[in-house]
């Protein structure tokens, strides 16, 4: 019960979180991720974010890693969806959700999956700005880093 | 017919600097068993000096959709796709 | 921005999560834990799961817990909604959910305040089955051992 | 006057066992600052061998809500709790 959804419309938790729970017998912990479009109180704060991605490798990548991941942890389920398009600052970007009888796998899961899909995953952010100014969203080492946690 | 043409995208900000979402290239414009680092150096030929930005230090290339090295040959037919690095969730 | 609700009624992660969006700038990454009452697939099936606590404990306990996580974490708010009574397989439990600037922060936060509700808020899970066997559920060593990875 | 009693709480297995949810003990039937301990030989006292239950290696009390040893002392207008090891979440 592995699936990804990359699209422009928004997603619900509850409804993500019903359908890992569906066909799936001794779950006891879900885990969540939910990624937000930050509000800055800067002088000149962010107007809109642009998600590109590359269609097709997107889908793979995800779930290639969900793939991963079952095969790392007891997990029962687990699903991903991301959005791509314009996004207004506080808009929901991207779920992951995970099943498992337990929470440590649950947990451990959900990590892995938003690690890997953050420097794996072929999406790419834009921030347009009050002013106009648009930029590209640099990539963080600190996503490279938290990869080592997952190093055997 | 279509299986001689190589497909190349470029994506985020490689996209906006080479001025186009793709291109493709007839097979025989290139050398045989062409490396990454060839079908680059035949894609700065055509486009131009904007180009070069394909050669920077953290740009990573696809082939078919799986991450690959400059070292990697393309054969015809294959998608080749450039792209910085990704920053998504 | 901490929140506890103790309750009988059920919760929505989506309103739960809106909630810890509404009054918080900058945050970016959102952690929810869910637990569910787990469905067997046993000779003798789960009929019910009978959850009893200690009222005011209870409150103050979580509370205590939410302050710890966000002395601990740069946390920006953090609720958990915990329910009590009858529920029956496949209803949910309990939920946590943290808000932060960044993921590791999240998870980390979310993980922890499971981990220290799983072993010092006064709640007690009875078992009832098919058959009528009337169970009280015998604490785990796992739970135990988990807060070993929280020691400074 | 309320003030010299003692509320005392069962949960869970301890509440079955003991058969009652809670009691309440008048402060002079318990020596000065009693410990839980000794609290808890009064109880056995009043209520039966069924009380032993509060002996349990892993019983829990909590007085005034916090969690505290079986040497902690106890006060006129406490509320004590015994309970088992919790399993919530």
């Amino acid at each position: 019960m592995l699936s990804v959804r990359v699209a422009e419309q928004d997603f619900s938790a509850d409804v993500e979180n019903s359908a890992l729970l569906e066909c799936t017998e001794g779950v006891g912990a879900l885990a969540n991720f939910i990624g937000v479009v930050r509000q800055s109180g800067q002088a000149n704060p962010l107007k809109e974010m642009w998600l590109e991605h590359y269609p097709g490798m997107t889908e793979h990548t995800l779930q290639n890693l969900l793939e991963r991941a079952a095969g790392r942890w007891p997990v029962l389920a687990a699903r991903v969806h991301h959005r791509v398009g314009a996004l207004q600052p506080g808009e929901q970007i991207v779920y992951v959700g995970v099943a498992a009888a337990h929470r440590q796998a649950a947990f451990d899961a959900c990590s892995f999956i938003m690690d890997f899909l953050k420097t794996e995953a072929p999406f790419w952010k834009k921030e347009i700005f009050a002013d106009g100014l648009e930029q590209w969203v640099a990539a963080r080492d600190n996503d490279r880093k938290a990869l080592g946690k997952w190093a055997k | 017919m279509s299986d001689s043409l190589i497909t190349i995208r470029f994506f985020a900000s490689l996209r906006e600097q080479l001025g186009r979402p793709a291109m493709e290239l007839a097979s025989e414009h290139l050398p045989d068993s062409a490396t990454v680092a060839e079908l680059i150096a035949v894609i700065v030929e055509r486009i131009g000096p904007q180009a070069d930005a394909l050669n920077g230090a953290d740009v990573q290339c696809a082939v078919n959709q799986q991450i690959v090295s400059h070292a990697e040959s393309i054969r015809a037919g294959d998608e080749v796709a450039f792209f910085p690095p990704v920053t998504g969730g």
